[in-house]
């Protein structure tokens, strides 16, 4: 490990001949967890050495990033929001999309909800507090005409762990919650329930970005040729991904193994997959309108914050352009 | 009650008590067969060698120790745990730290639950008879070892025990102060005829009190003689017709001492 | 209350120098601001949520289950404690059980809590008391068996036994020793109820310390961290510090030997 | 090592029974099955981690971190202790800044070690370190300052003074009373650990418990769990607890009065 | 060193010592300027009420309390610390209760880096005076009172010191005990020609030992009278012709008892 980092304190000079990349077991990085499980990112990068880090949580992810102990990481898209706000646009740059879609809003089969006039009284999970499902979550109850009971309506939100939703589901202690894939098969599954909503019916072409590629401005601006290396990797791991599916649910399931013990079984994997999609489009107007949504709810401060500048594709489009493959507006 | 049929209005009856100890590299027989009987109102003083076990002995008789063999008859039954009737005087004070003095001496009245202000009558009355009424309010590392022996023995007395066992209550006490309390202790044992057994090194305070003195032998203890004090009171250590029962006292105890010695080799 | 001036001149100077340092810090630029930010910027954060009565809410609503929790944990626990002590089989397997149970992190009950009892209040106080009632088991069959035995047999002797003896020599002779372990009880207490309101995301301090974390906004994260130091520390300072500088004034430790 | 016969039987009894009742839990279904799995599950998820090393790796990795942390912690906290002692101004307010530092939970100092040291072993060392290093401070400085003075008094008169006094007279003297602290401190190590292997993410016991957690493995958590409560229960008992009926015998404190 | 030119050979003076002490209701004047001078090689004994302060003196003569006024002058330097030269026995023991009767001995020779073998060998030859060979490897809490007192003389003699302040030392001891250690102590002080200051209630022990006795008032004490003890050595206790100077100082010691009494009121 980088254990000499404990009394260089944190140079702000980054190396050229290292990138540091986080990110998580998750399916939706899944090329970072093939790519950089297998060495075809080591391999497109040459002899710039890939340091990976792993992480279970976007906070950890943001700090280490801010902190420089990483260079790139694999994120969701609300800490990516989060931290470009937070250091006023100049701390992080997204650079690529890596999956759309991924979630589903599953209700309990006994909690007589059959639609959307259904939701009286009721209470939903998210997995976590202002993050990409909880903001969809209270967009939609909004949307449909529902408060919240801390904004003085009859619906609770309440954001909790996904591996705690699956039990307070069974204890019928909540009717539905909105979580991401693999957990809406999983409670599909195990909790007696069904999908009341896949997210992608709320998007235009089906399409919402759930994770993406930051990278950190420094790292950017003084490396940019290890950045387009990393990003044709990025690119030809999706490209292989969606077109050798089967092969890749075993890869992915090998490498999650490694990273952590664990597999998710392969009719979980398959369903889940089913209704998201792997990518390198960052789907620009998806973060913008969950931005947005956000803001409205009352998640990103008093201001309305401008984030037009998140973004900085041009590293990506060349690397399309060398490809052949259609550009990125 | 149960000894109605019993003549000799026996208090208090050692039978054959034996004790031993564990150290680290051997073990200790500490007493051998200790007899005694006490009849009621008898005030019982015990002298012996350092060592030789007579305050275990005390702590057996107040039921805080147990014995291997051998029992205690108290009122006719063996005695198996303490009693607020059989009050002991510890040899190391053993004063509460989280008290003040006072509060030590009424420690025991609280717990026997009598009201407060009989509680603080009771404690005043015996600091005073101490002559600590000045340090009513203080703590116990405030004070002298002598003051803290002298509440150690307020703490008894205010207890007004059928049995007072005392272990060398006086030895921390000054010549002077001392023979105050001789004075005091034959009064109280008079008026109130209590028994006692008081176990002490001072030959002189034991003729001075005793109705019998008691010598245990070296250790492995046994009682190697009784000797009675038939002698008018109140006595005075100065008086010197005392002096013949001191040297009895003496002379049983002499040889002991140099058991000891040789042992040691 | 008696206002020590020392003290207070102390607290003053200390957190003078703390945020002497840390101004420094920020301004050297050593670390990133917005991982570090100004002493300024935290303030603002605490305006805002004072503002917005989430602070104090938040500390109202956690310092009620801690103290309700903790006030559980020390009944109970002394309970089990005084019972492991009179059942000596008992209290050895429950000792060391204790300490077994003692090295769950609060993470670990969260998913018990929730199960046995739901997501709620009760359950939070499940977490709490699960992670401080043990520190209060162990700590109380230690000290009440560090007693020196020469006060029980005075004790003993002078009649009381069972509820007299636990309350007029068990509880005043183990209490220096006692308030060791209450504060680090406390402590415990404070991890979890921390621990499970950032876990089961219920209002409070720990999760406005969580929020803070989610949104990358670490004025907010500093500003909770800092609440949190100074309840623990006045807590202390009014409470357990105090009763301890009395109780060792009593017993004669607090002579400057 | 002797083995106390009575020990294991009571242990024995007590895991019997423990697993008995969990059985019938099981069976009569009071609980959904996924949030409770049966001990057969869990044995197989024991099986699973023995077999593909993951768990002894994660014991070894843990308890590597967790020993030389806590080491440091003692040997500093220990220090600090002492200093307060010393100096008793520094003594009265740090005393209270301990207690204010000891309430914060560890996932408060993970940001801070990520800040400052990085996502490394040295950065966990360090969450372990900050949350036990304060109990250790505050027990240390409680214990000594209960010692009876008229022990120093007697050491100092022989000669004993600066290292040699503390050496033969503080820490025999203050033991029976740091072994409670430094039970307790260990249990904060342990929280602190399992805490930032789980927010860190990184290879160890807490990350395998974080796991069984993500993937919503119940049996693997609970596996953990039991991993986690053994390892506590035995270095009490073959460690802490023995150590202290060591000392209570030489003290004369266990005696069965 | 410094005394070269003082020809007084003057060992030990306290110069106007005064101690208070805060009670929770009031303040206790303990010493209101004692004045003693102690040449080198003499042996001082000191008796005076309980409570009067004598305890107080010695622990501010061996470094271990400081005084409101007045000073301890040490070979020619005031005293303001504890110095293995001045050596205390406590009256109530102070043993460690960590350690072993033998290394409770050893403790202060330990402390000064002796070797172990020679350690060993010291304390075995004063446990053996005291009576205690079988004993060594024991801890305190299984010696008797009585026993506990002899390692803590023991302790102190190991460390043979040059000046020796003896708290009460022979209070806990039987008679006989006693009597086997009083030549004892006479032995060693006039081979080794120590300085001994010693503490004692017991007025027949302060004239057997001491070239002078000095009797304290009552509290607020002040040295009341200085008495010679101008007679051949060794004594024993039976010797007739030292019950004149007991005689003499309790002349000078009733009335301090009386006047605490009054005091009392
Ligand atoms: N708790 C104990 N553990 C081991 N041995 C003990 C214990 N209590 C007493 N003894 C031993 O028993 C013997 C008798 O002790 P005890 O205290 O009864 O003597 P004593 O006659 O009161 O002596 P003294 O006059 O010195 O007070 C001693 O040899 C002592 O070592
Ligand atoms: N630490 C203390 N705090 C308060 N008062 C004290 C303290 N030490 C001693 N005193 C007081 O000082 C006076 C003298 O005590 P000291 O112990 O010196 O007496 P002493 O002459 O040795 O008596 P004794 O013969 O009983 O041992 C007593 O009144 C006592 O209450
Ligand atoms: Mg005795
Ligand atoms: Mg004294």
């Amino acid at each position: 490990s980088n254990s000499e980092s404990l009394f260089s304190l944190n140079d702000t000079t980054t190396r050229a001949d290292v990138v540091r990349i986080g990110y998580f077991p998750n399916i939706n990085h899944a090329q970072a967890v093939i790519g950089l499980g297998n060495g075809d990112f080591q391999k497109a990068l040459g002899n710039v050495k890939v340091e990976t880090q792993i992480f279970n949580a976007g906070p950890s992810a943001i700090e280490a990033l801010f902190a420089n102990q990483i260079d790139v990481t694999y994120v969701g898209s609300n800490p990516a929001i989060n931290g470009y706000i937070k250091s006023d646009g100049e701390s992080l740059r997204i650079i690529a999309g890596a999956a759309s879609g991924g979630a589903v809003f599953v209700v309990r089969n006994d909690a007589e909800i059959n639609s959307v006039d259904d939701f009286s009284g009721k209470k939903f999970s998210s997995p976590q507090l202002g993050n990409t499902q909880d903001v969809a979550l209270r967009a939609y109850l909004l949307k449909n005409g529902y408060k919240t009971t801390e904004n003085g309506g009859n619906v609770e939100v309440i954001p909790v762990k996904n591996a705690d939703i699956l039990t307070l589901m069974l204890k019928k202690e909540i009717d539905g919650a909105w979580v991401p894939e693999p957990w809406g098969a999983k409670l599909v599954k195990e909790a007696n329930s069904r999908i009341f909503l896949d997210e992608r019916d709320l998007w235009p072409q089906g399409k919402f970005v759930t994770a993406h590629i930051i990278v950190s401005t420094e790292y950017l601006k003084n490396h940019p040729d290890v950045v387009k290396k990393l990003l044709a990797a990025h690119v030809d791991e999706t490209q292989w991904i969606n077109q050798n599916k089967e092969e890749s649910f075993k890869v992915f399931n090998a490498e999650l193994e490694k990273l952590t013990g664990k597999t998710i079984p392969e009719d979980e994997l398959q369903e889940a997959f089913s209704r998201m999609e792997i990518t390198y489009d960052p789907v620009k107007e998806s973060l913008f309108k969950s931005a947005s949504d956000a803001f409205d709810i009352g998640f990103l401060g008093d201001v309305r914050p401008d984030i037009s500048g998140i973004y900085d594709l041009k590293l990506l489009n060349e690397v399309l352009e060398e490809k052949g493959l259609e550009q990125i507006p | 009650m149960l000894y109605a049929g019993d003549f000799q209005l026996t208090k208090l009856e050692a039978k054959n008590i034996t004790k031993y100890f564990q150290h680290e590299t051997h073990r200790i027989k500490a007493l051998d067969g200790i007899n005694l009987k006490v009849e009621d109102g008898e005030f019982v003083c015990i002298v012996g060698p350092s060592g030789c076990g007579k305050s275990t002995f005390l702590r057996i008789v107040s039921g805080l120790d147990t014995t291997e063999e051998g029992e205690v008859i108290f009122d006719g039954k063996p005695v198996n745990t303490t009693s607020p009737e059989r009050i002991l005087v510890f040899q190391e004070g053993a004063l509460f730290p989280w008290l003040t003095v006072s509060d030590n001496v009424e420690f025991g009245l609280k717990i026997a639950g009598v009201p407060k202000d009989e509680r603080r009558e009771i404690s005043s009355r015996y600091l005073d008879m101490m002559q600590l009424t000045k340090f009513a309010n203080s703590y116990t590392y405030q004070l002298s070892t002598g003051m803290k022996q002298r509440v150690a023995i307020a703490r008894a007395l205010a207890m007004d025990p059928d049995v007072l066992l005392m272990d060398e209550p006086f030895a921390a006490l000054d010549a002077q102060t001392r023979d105050l309390l001789l004075v005091e202790m034959q009064l109280i044992w008079e008026r109130t005829k209590k028994t006692i057994i008081f176990v002490t090194h001072n030959v002189a305070e034991a003729v001075v009190l005793g109705t019998k003195v008691v010598v245990f032998s070296n250790r492995p203890s046994v009682v190697k003689k009784e000797i009675v004090i038939d002698y008018r009171r109140p006595r005075l250590v100065e008086d010197q017709n005392l002096a013949k029962f001191q040297q009895d006292v003496m002379k049983e105890l002499r040889p002991e001492v140099k058991a000891g010695s040789k042992n040691q080799s | 209350m008696k206002i020590d001036l020392d003290d207070v001149a102390n607290a003053v100077l200390f957190f003078a120098v703390f945020i002497g340092i840390w101004q420094l810090v920020f301004v050297l630029g050593i670390w990133p601001k917005v991982s570090l930010p100004s002493p300024y910027a935290v303030a603002e954060s605490f305006a805002e949520v004072i503002l917005n009565y989430t602070l104090f809410t938040g500390i109202g609503i956690t310092l009620g289950r801690l103290v309700i929790g903790f006030l559980i944990s020390i009944a109970l626990g002394t309970v089990i404690g005084l019972a492991m002590i009179k059942f000596k089989g008992f209290g050895k397997t429950m000792s060391s059980i204790s300490a077994g149970l003692l090295s769950f992190p609060s993470i670990a009950w969260v998913p018990f809590s929730i199960l046995l009892i739901g997501f709620n209040d009760a359950g939070i106080l499940f977490v709490v008391i699960m992670s401080s009632i043990f520190s209060i088991t162990i700590s109380t069959y230690s000290s009440v068996r560090n007693i020196p035995p020469i006060y029980i047999d005075a004790a003993r002797n002078m009649g009381a036994k069972g509820l007299s003896l636990f309350l007029h020599l068990t509880i005043p002779a183990a209490t220096p020793s006692l308030i060791i372990g209450i504060r680090q009880g406390w402590s415990f207490a404070w991890h979890a109820i921390i621990g499970a309101e950032i876990l089961m995301s219920i209002v409070g301090l720990g999760h406005i310390l969580s929020v803070g974390r989610e949104f990358q906004d670490m004025g907010l994260v500093i500003a909770s961290m800092i609440t949190i130091f100074t309840i623990g520390l006045l807590v202390d300072r009014l409470l357990l510090f105090k009763l301890e500088e009395k109780i060792r004034s009593r017993w004669g430790l607090s002579s400057d030997r």
